[in-house]
């Protein structure tokens, strides 16, 4: 089966893909972060498929995925966090908006 | 008793005693910090007039030496062939020497911060500050002219860049900040390629075997005579060419060595300055406190010259060659575009600026002559230059103190209220124009005759320089002293004693050159006469 | 040449289903309805976890993604008080780079996926998935399990000293 | 296959700093809660001033061990590359505390407590990922210090710019982890292990069939790294990150977190690039080539970004950027060109010292302006010598080292790195770095120019608290030092450190 | 036999060079010293100068020469300084110590009461000192500096009203057209300094070298045209003439002490001391008697049409310093050249001070409104006759025997050159006789107040007029004991009555047109307005120089200025702003959107990965 891998490594890629194209379109900040789960979930998927079909399948795999699913929500919640001070601060969450800092 | 002392250490550090001594008085003691602060330029000065006495004129070689190892860094020697040594390392040391190209322009730098020391009793606002730059300056001249190591020299070379900086930047007219920069990035960019020159000189012909009790240890030296030493040898590492077997990253090709010139050529050429790296120096000119320019332009400017001599010359005398004629058009294309522009200048510290520019020239062509004629010429303009131009900017100060302008069209007929001043400023302009019987004609005189010899016809063009040198210089001072006088420059006062003394000083060293030149002819021959000698046989092998 | 069976089946389907709300997300204008949709999009990829013998990744999966993430972000959602609509986009030219840009990069990863093949070997989920990686988790890789407890609890301090409403 | 392997009670010797810290950032928190709301917070300060130099005392004491430690088949490593690395890391972080104790209210920040105590998992993460030998364990570290250092720079919570530094920085900090461990992914699908050790040879027996992945794995690492060292172009969020943060964050930011961000990048492009690849297939020529031309970048991009900028804390943010070009530029130095060239290492790790100093001593400074003058915009530095005198001398030291003008350590450090680079006979990239550190003079000088030859009618005399003094003389009194006397700290490490055995994680 | 004196020559410089230093330090104060002073040195030359001449007339006696100064070593060659004492310049000696002692005095009157007259001792003790040094110089170089030194010291005399405006152009005019010239000769120098043997430059291995034919002819061509450049700036030779006339902007006794006598002779002094090379190139030589003989009938041409007394006067210098360089150039020997030197000395500075007087009673100098001063002003008038006829070479006085002299050797060795000289001694005699009737004859032409100066200035003037009748008669014993060779045959008689016509020529025309007014004087400017027009402005050179040299020059100037400005440093800042404006643009991606960062990231990968990887790919 190892056509199979090429087909969950693609499927990533699209996922990976449409995950990044999110992050540096959308206009909702919530919506920008959603957008980069979708990336590291692609990134998960990665890691189980590799585990089960890579060069050498082991289960470290699905181990380094617990690890990023862990740290992702993390940075999920502290970007909320960060999201929600913001918004008390400047009362909008359009990531357009944000360039009090430039040049 | 002074011999055994390290004289050149002492005579390069005393000004720091100076910044020392300043620290501690308070600011608003304006009499008491000028005074200290003179003082302490008088320590070098009187170090440097023994140091002078007490030259040997019979030896052409290094006097003085001082050496102390100092950054000795070892590098990692896990490769499979380096392993075997004892160790391996790059080392910069502390090593102070001078010779007879030196000595002189140890001696000016000494004399022309005194000087300027003196001129500086104009300065408005901040002496303390002034003062601790101006002898922190003075450190890193002395340095530049006495150091025997490469990373020495270049660590010096760019401690001067910092006061003046600040000295420029400071103290200066309205223009200063820009001036400021403009030297800084103008010189930090010659620094930069210099030092990048530098490097790959250590990297390849710094690079030495030494053997410690049976053990052998290989190391990077930024040491002059090490360097010289393996460029010169026909079968060091640097000469060896690599083969498709034997890796040789030591190894340094004819294209290269001609590069390595070319790029110290840029380097100081930026400095000395080199058509058409002059530009950042007009404003400095301009813009500076006349008593920063004297140092400026008496001896920042000789460093370029005296890097060109001791980094290009002596290292690559082979290089030097294949870059005789075009240094020579260099330093025609100086001289003349120089003197041309100066004669359309309206202010007057253009006027010198851009002669600065022509008189340099000169000092280009006694290189390019690469003979001993031509090299004493150099060293003779880069000391007479000095010498006059501390001169000719000390007037500046002084007279713009009184009249509030250099604008040479606004002045006119000074001579009837400040006549010695307009006397000095004469005898001043005369010597920049060569007359005999003052500095400039030597220089001037043995850098042609230098290149006469080996290219007639650009002797010959750069000659017409001295007819313009005439035209200009006399173009200046007439408009300043002769003519008729405003009215409301009456009352006027003559020169101080304090501003009398240094010119009258500077006038008398002046004569002194232009009627006995051998006062600086006979330190010089031996150095010259052993030189040419290496690099002859260097040359010829 | 693919052969089609079941498990292909299983995976042609849950792929559709990822890239169906992950598509959906990127082009609702509604701001929950994008939640939704990647909800589901979470949902299906812990289906295709499934597949590939991960059953604990796949738990983890509707635990922490569908479930746990979805939430906050919906919360995330209702105390910023969104504007609800996506407008037209104003940047043309940034979504078009944006596109072109993200194009390329799929080109590269697509193009770098299809020219490699690995040589594939025995997969060894172990009796008892959970324990196997539970194993793993407390024994090879203690360090980094005992630090992202670390991280947590910093994430859990930040949090809360960010988003708590500052009493004046 | 390998076997599993338990942590013995005895490992947990060798986790003796990083578990200092954790203890300290636990009674921390808990002081914090405990103590009364009105108590000076500066105590705490102190508190986990004394953690960081008990850690930085283990941190020494394993320094040199006869042969490096690895716990858990490699995951965590404690060799000499990784203890001088945590030293300056903690030298780093003591330095920030040091200069924040008693100064954060004015910055904007209530938490003064929370911040100073969260510097401490963030100087844990970057521990970890400078001794970790997994990919797993080298993530959740920088993980560890990026999720900290979002919710530092978030702390100033009434100003919309840190809000809003925060959450870019957080967004495109997601975006660059993303795409890092899906470059981490590659390589564990490729080679089967997490284990940098292990990956190269893998690699180059099948160098045939994973050519192309092995290409993309590496530039997606290559990106995450760069945007972690803030290198152009992926340096856009280090401006905005660090005007939002609190200055002494932007300090972290710019010092600890970058060195950390080297650590790695130094490690994983070695351990697992380096030699990959064959005369048909130069992988490893096209790595360092890139990071080379990474470095010109950065120093071109970053000099010359900075010479118009008129805020500080973007002016260091650019000045930030330069100097990961400079510091990349051993790293792209790598010793296969030359075969004397082998001190890549002491070249990166005396640089990235003396940037330590140079560069917390300048946000150190910063702050003493931004409390005079209520801003960070660079006029705040005018006449600074008239209301400041020693202060002013200080800074015009540190940035003579910026600038890399003699006798700083700055100076030295460049001058070691050109020095390698012209042994390894890379010319362009020399030319590039001396150009660019000349550019550089303008901008740096046009802080020497506020303080000495502007000036400031309103201005009074500024008083300094006595920490964040003592910060800057540390700081600059470093400098110099480093400067005068490079060959002690040089030959220190050269006589510690080991390539072979320090630093390539081989099995 | 050995010199007594000729060891002690140095004095001869060194007092006014004392004096020059005592004056210079006293500023402006010691106003009634001064002249003293100066006066004192310049007789103690005199009197040294005396000695040696006297004790060299005496008896042949060898000539002496000091060279144990070394002045600077360069590689093995030594450059040394001294001095030598031979016929040629002991006679010089004399005369410019005894027209500087004259001047001395006379200046006692002339400058009376001006406030910065010890100023003015000074430059002139300068100028002596320098004078004296160029005549004893051992070598080229020791000449050529003293050559400056002269150059300079006449610069300040010109100048020394420097609030006139005209004598400050004068002065800076005098100054770098003569620089013209010495740049040809310092590249003269150059050029022995290369193709001597052993780089020697004195006057002795010169001779022993060229007499003994050792260097090249094309070599010894170069330099001698070379030398004649520095001659031809120095005496005022065409084209290099237009400074001379100019120079009379100075007080009256500088111009008969400078610009009559002594300087302008040094130009062809100094072709006399290096005539060994002259004589090593036949073309040097050739060139030298045409420029010369141009020169003379040129200056005498414009002489004619000059209404300014100085300037007829110097008009009348550029002409005879032509007929000396056109005697060295015919000859084979100097001592016609050399012998017209000496009495030319003598009548002319004779004719400046008498001149000088007129303008001290008459404040002004247009001869159009002077007019029967002869009787206000016996002794200057009589004085001035003198002068005037000796320049008219009117036997018995002194110009009459030197120009003979040449007009001789010309006839001679060149039919053509004779005739030019013989028109040019017509033209001299009219103008001399224009100037005396128009000055001294006739009816006041204003309302002056004349009066004759006082003794201090008119003793000088009768002690001169003495030497200009008496000093031809050393004529047929001058020219074997200046070159120590058997003089040649002269006194050729049809060359003396002819150049005695020329003379009577002139003079009677003069009289004619100017005292009895039977011919009109404005003959000439009204027939032929334009050919007057000619002469009066010099044949148009100034205004050729200014328009052919000097404003292209200011042109190239203002064009460097601009080059200088926008394109050298125009680059620079060009370069600058290049750096500057990458930054602006770098900062302008720097935008504030975190999603633009986002995008330069992508767009950063795509490129990295395209460019490094893609390669090996496709």
């Amino acid at each position: 089966m190892s056509n199979m891998i090429l087909s969950y490594l693609t499927l990533g890629a699209i996922l990976f893909c449409i995950g990044l194209y999110g992050a540096l379109t959308k206009k909702n900040a919530v919506i920008v972060l959603l957008s980069i789960e979708i990336m590291l979930n692609a990134v998960n998927l990665n890691l189980v498929a590799f585990a089960k079909y890579g060069a050498h399948p082991s289960l470290t795999g699905q181990v380094f995925s617990l690890f990023t699913i862990t740290v992702a929500a993390a940075e999920a919640a502290v970007g909320i966090a960060i999201l929600i001070a913001l918004f008390r601060a400047k009362g909008t969450t359009d990531v357009n908006e944000m360039d009090s800092m430039k040049r | 008793m002074l011999a055994n002392l390290p004289i050149l250490s002492l005579i390069a550090f005393s000004p720091l005693l100076g910044v020392i001594l300043l620290l501690f008085i308070p600011k608003d003691q304006g009499r008491w910090i000028k005074a200290a602060a003179i003082a302490a330029t008088l320590v070098p000065l009187l170090l440097s007039v023994w140091l002078y006495t007490d030259f040997n004129n019979r030896t052409g070689d290094m006097q003085y030496v001082e050496q102390m190892p100092w950054i000795h860094i070892p590098l990692n020697q896990e490769a499979e062939g380096l392993r075997q040594f004892e160790s391996f390392f790059f080392q910069f040391n502390y090593s102070m020497a001078v010779d007879g190209i030196s000595l002189p322009l140890v001696f000016l730098t000494a004399l022309i911060t005194t000087m300027a020391a003196l001129a500086a009793v104009h300065v408005k606002k901040r002496w303390k500050t002034f003062y601790m730059l101006l002898l922190l300056l003075e450190t890193g001249m002395f340095g530049v002219f006495m150091a025997q190591d490469l990373f020495l020299f270049f660590v010096f070379f760019e401690i001067t860049l910092v006061p003046m900086f600040f000295l420029i930047g400071i103290w200066g007219y309205l223009d200063k900040e820009k001036a400021a920069n403009k030297f800084l990035i103008y010189n930090g960019l010659g620094s930069a390629v210099m030092l990048i020159a530098f490097l790959i000189l250590v990297s390849t012909a710094g690079f030495s075997t030494a053997q410690s009790g049976g053990q052998a240890s290989l190391f990077y030296s930024g040491d002059i005579k090490v360097i010289a030493h393996n460029l010169f040898s026909p079968d060091s590492y640097t000469n060896t060419k690599p083969s498709e077997f034997v890796q040789n990253p030591f190894y340094l090709s004819p294209g290269m060595k001609w590069a390595l010139f070319a790029m110290l050529l840029v380097a100081f050429g930026v400095k000395l300055p080199i058509f058409p790296f002059h530009t950042w120096m007009l404003k400095v000119h301009t813009e500076a406190h006349p008593s920063v320019v004297m140092i400026h332009s008496g001896i920042l400017l000789k460093m370029g010259a005296y890097g060109l001599i001791r980094f290009g010359v002596l290292l690559f005398p082979a290089e030097a060659k294949q870059w005789a004629f075009p240094l020579a058009v260099l330093g025609v294309v100086n001289i003349l575009y120089g003197a041309l522009l100066a004669f359309r200048q309206t202010e007057f510290k253009l006027v010198l600026a851009y002669s600065s520019i022509s008189h340099m020239g000169i000092v280009l062509l006694g290189i390019a002559a690469l003979n001993e004629a031509g090299m004493t010429g150099a060293v003779f303009q880069m000391v007479s230059h000095g010498l006059i131009s501390a001169l000719l900017f000390l007037l500046v100060g002084s007279l713009y103190e009184r009249t509030q302008t250099t604008m040479l069209d606004r002045l006119g007929g000074l001579a009837k209220t400040v006549p010695f001043m307009c006397g000095i400023l004469l005898v001043a302009g005369m010597a920049s124009l060569g007359l005999p019987g003052l500095s400039g004609f030597i220089s001037e005189f043995l850098a042609f005759a230098g290149l006469f010899g080996v290219m007639p016809a650009a002797a010959a063009v750069g000659a017409l320089g001295i007819i313009f040198a005439a035209v200009y210089v006399l173009r200046a001072v007439m408009k300043i002293s002769y003519g008729p006088m405003p009215e409301h420059w009456s009352g006027m006062r003559d020169a101080r004693f304090v501003e009398a003394a240094p010119m009258i000083t500077l006038v008398a060293f002046i004569l002194l050159l232009g009627v006995y030149p051998s006062v600086l002819g006979q330190p010089l021959q031996q150095t010259i006469d052993v030189l040419f000698q290496n690099i002859t046989t260097k040359m010829g092998g | 040449m693919m052969t089609f069976d079941g498990e292909f089946l299983a995976f042609f389907i849950l792929s559709l289903f990822v890239i169906g709300g992950a598509v959906f997300m990127i082009s609702f204008t509604k701001v929950v309805h994008m939640v939704v949709s990647i909800a589901f999009t979470f949902i299906s990829l812990s289906g295709l976890y499934v597949l590939l013998e991960a059953e604990f990744v796949a738990f983890v999966q509707v635990l922490i993604y569908a479930g746990a993430l979805s939430i906050l972000m919906i919360f995330g959602i209702m105390m910023t008080r969104h504007q609800d609509n996506e407008d037209v986009p104003r940047r043309p030219l940034h979504n078009f780079l944006v596109a072109v840009g993200v194009l390329c990069f799929f080109g590269i990863l697509f193009f770098a996926i299809q020219r490699t093949s690995f040589p594939g070997g025995d997969f060894h989920p172990g009796e008892d998935n959970t324990l196997a990686i539970g194993e793993l988790l407390y024994n090879q890789y203690v360090i980094p399990f005992e630090i992202v407890s670390v991280l947590l609890t910093v994430a859990f301090i930040g949090a809360i000293v960010l988003a708590k409403r500052e009493e004046e | 296959m390998d076997q599993l392997q338990r942590l013995q009670a005895g490992d947990l010797a060798h986790l003796a700093p990083e578990l200092t810290l954790v203890i300290s950032a636990i009674v921390l928190t808990i002081l914090d809660l405990v103590l009364p709301k009105r108590t000076d917070r500066n105590a705490l300060g102190w508190l986990s001033l004394a953690g960081i130099v008990i850690s930085a005392a283990f941190v020494a004491a394993q320094l040199n061990s006869d042969k490096p430690v690895q716990l858990l088949n490699q995951s965590y490593r404690i060799d000499d590359y990784a203890s001088l690395l945590k030293l300056v890391f903690l030298t780093g972080t003591g330095l920030i505390t040091l200069m924040s104790i008693g100064t954060l209210e004015k910055e904007g920040v209530r938490h003064g407590g929370e911040l100073i105590y969260l510097l401490l998992p963030a100087t844990l993460g970057a521990m970890m990922m400078a001794s970790s030998g997994d990919l797993i364990t080298l993530f959740v570290g920088l993980e560890l210090l990026s999720i900290t250092s979002y919710v530092m720079v978030g702390m100033r919570k009434s100003s919309v710019r840190s809000g809003e530094g925060a959450f870019k920085y957080a967004v495109l900090g997601g975006v660059s982890s993303a795409i890092l461990l899906y470059g981490m992914s590659f390589l564990y699908g490729m080679t089967g292990t997490t284990n940098i050790g292990q990956m190269s040879v893998v690699l180059m027996q099948n160098l045939e069939t994973y050519h192309a992945l092995i290409y993309v794995s590496f530039f997606l690492l290559f990106a995450g790294f760069a945007f972690k060292i803030a290198a152009a172009p992926f340096h856009t969020w280090a401006p905005d990150a660090y005007q939002g943060a609190p200055t002494p964050i932007a300090a972290f930011l710019a010092v600890v977190s970058k060195a950390a961000g080297f650590a790695i990048l130094f490690r994983v492009i070695y351990s697992v690039f380096f030699g990959v690849g064959d005369a048909r297939m130069p992988l490893h020529t096209d790595a360092f080539a890139a990071i080379a031309v990474l470095a010109a970048a950065a120093m071109i991009a970053g000099n010359a970004m900075a010479l118009r900028q008129k805020n500080m804390k973007r002016l260091l943010a650019y000045s930030g950027v330069a100097n990961a070009g400079y510091l990349l530029v051993p790293i792209a130095n790598q010793f296969m060109t030359s075969p004397v060239h082998f001190s890549i290492f002491s070249e990166f790790i005396f640089y990235l010292i003396a940037y330590l100093f140079m560069n917390i001593g300048a946000f150190a400074v910063l702050m003493i302006v931004n409390r005079a003058s209520g801003h960070d915009e660079l006029s705040g530095y005018a006449g600074l010598y008239y209301r400041a005198p020693w202060t002013a001398v200080a800074m015009s030291v540190i940035v003579l080292s910026l600038a890399g003008l003699p006798v700083t350590g700055g100076f030295f450090g460049k001058l070691f790195i050109l020095f390698g680079t012209l042994q390894a006979q890379t010319y362009w990239l020399a030319a590039i770095m001396i150009v660019t550190s000349v550019i550089s003079y303008y901008y740096y000088f046009a802080v020497i120019r506020q303080m000495f030859m502007r000036t400031n009618f309103e201005g009074s005399e500024i008083k300094t608290p006595v920490p964040l003094g003592v910060a800057v003389w540390i700081c600059t009194a470093a400098t110099v030092l480093l400067g005068l006397f490079p060959n002690a700290v040089v030959a220190y490490i050269n006589s510690i450190f080991s390539l072979a055995a320090d630093f390539m994680i081989r099995q | 036999m050995v010199s007594v004196y000729s060891p002690y020559a140095w004095f001869i410089p060194l007092f006014p060079l004392l004096a020059f230093l005592a004056l210079t330090a006293m500023g402006r104060q010691m106003k009634t010293a001064a002249a003293g002073i100066s006066i004192i040195a310049a007789f103690a030359s005199f009197v040294l100068s005396v000695l040696i001449f006297i004790e060299r007339v005496g008896g042949h006696i060898e000539d002496y020469t000091w060279n144990g100064f070394e002045w600077l070593r360069i590689g093995d060659t030594p450059l040394r300084m001294g001095f030598e004492i031979t016929n040629l310049n002991a006679l010089m000696l004399v005369v410019v110590t005894l027209v500087s002692l004259l001047v001395n005095i006379y200046s006692k009157g002339y400058m009376h009461g001006d406030e910065r007259i010890t100023v003015y001792y000074g430059y002139v003790a300068l100028f002596t000192f320098s004078m004296l040094g160029l005549v004893i110089s051992e070598n080229i170089l020791q000449l050529y500096i003293f050559w400056e030194l002269v150059g300079v010291s006449s610069f300040l005399l010109i100048g020394f009203w420097y609030f006139k405006p005209e004598a400050k152009a004068a002065a800076k005019k005098a100054f770098i057209v003569t620089r013209v010239g010495d740049v040809g000769f310092f590249i003269a120098i150059l050029l022995l300094f290369w193709h001597m043997p052993g780089h020697a430059l004195d006057f002795s291995s010169i001779h022993n070298a060229f007499a003994g034919h050792e260097i090249p002819s094309g070599v010894a061509t170069s330099i001698a045209l070379l030398i004649f450049v520095g001659a031809i700036g120095k005496s005022g030779q065409f084209p290099l003439h237009t400074w001379l006339p100019d120079a009379m902007e100075g007080p009256t006794p500088i111009s008969a002490l400078i610009h009559a006598a002594t300087m302008v002779a040094a130009g062809v002094y100094l072709v006399a001391r290096t005539y060994d090379i002259f004589l090593a190139s036949p073309a040097a030589l050739q060139t030298v008697a045409y420029i010369g003989g141009f020169t003379a009938i040129f200056a005498a041409t414009i002489g004619t049409a000059q209404n300014d007394i100085k300037r007829v006067l110097a008009y009348s210098t550029v002409s005879q310093l032509g007929y000396m360089m056109m005697a060295l150039g015919v000859g084979a020997s100097y001592a016609a050249g050399i012998f017209h030197l000496f009495t030319h000395a003598f009548f002319k500075a004779l004719l400046f001070l008498a001149a000088g007087s007129v303008i001290h009673a008459v404040h002004r100098q247009d001869i159009r409104l002077m007019g029967g001063l002869g009787g206000k002003m016996k002794i200057t008038a009589w004085t001035f006759a003198v002068g005037a006829l000796a320049l008219s070479g009117i036997p018995p006085f002194a110009g009459f025997w030197s120009k003979d002299a040449i007009l001789a050797e010309a006839f001679n060795h060149h039919q053509g050159l004779f005739w030019i000289g013989w028109i040019a001694a017509f033209f001299t005699a009219f103008y001399m006789s224009r100037l005396f009737f128009l000055v001294f004859a006739g009816k006041p032409r204003s309302d002056d107040t004349a009066q004759e100066s006082p003794a201090v200035m008119t003793v000088p003037l009768v002690i001169l007029a003495a030497l200009a009748v008496g000093s031809g008669f050393v004529y047929p014993w001058i020219g074997s004991w200046l070159t120590g060779e058997a003089a040649e045959e002269h006194a050729n008689g049809i060359v003396m009555v002819l150049s005695t016509l020329a003379g009577v020529l002139g003079i009677g025309l003069g009289w004619l047109m100017y005292a009895k007014q039977s011919v009109p004087a404005d003959v000439v400017s009204s027939r032929w307005p334009w050919l007057y027009q000619l002469v009066y402005r010099k044949y148009y050179i100034d205004e050729l120089y200014q328009k052919a040299i000097v404003a292209p020059l200011r042109a190239v100037g203002t064009f460097l200025r601009a080059f200088d400005d926008y394109v050298v440093d125009g680059i620079v800042r060009w370069t600058a702003a290049s750096a500057v404006n990458l930054g602006k643009a770098g900062t302008r991606l720097q935008n504030g959107q975190l999603q633009t960062y986002g995008l330069i990231t992508l767009l950063g990968f795509i490129v990295f990965a395209a460019v490094f990887a893609g390669r090996r790919f496709f």
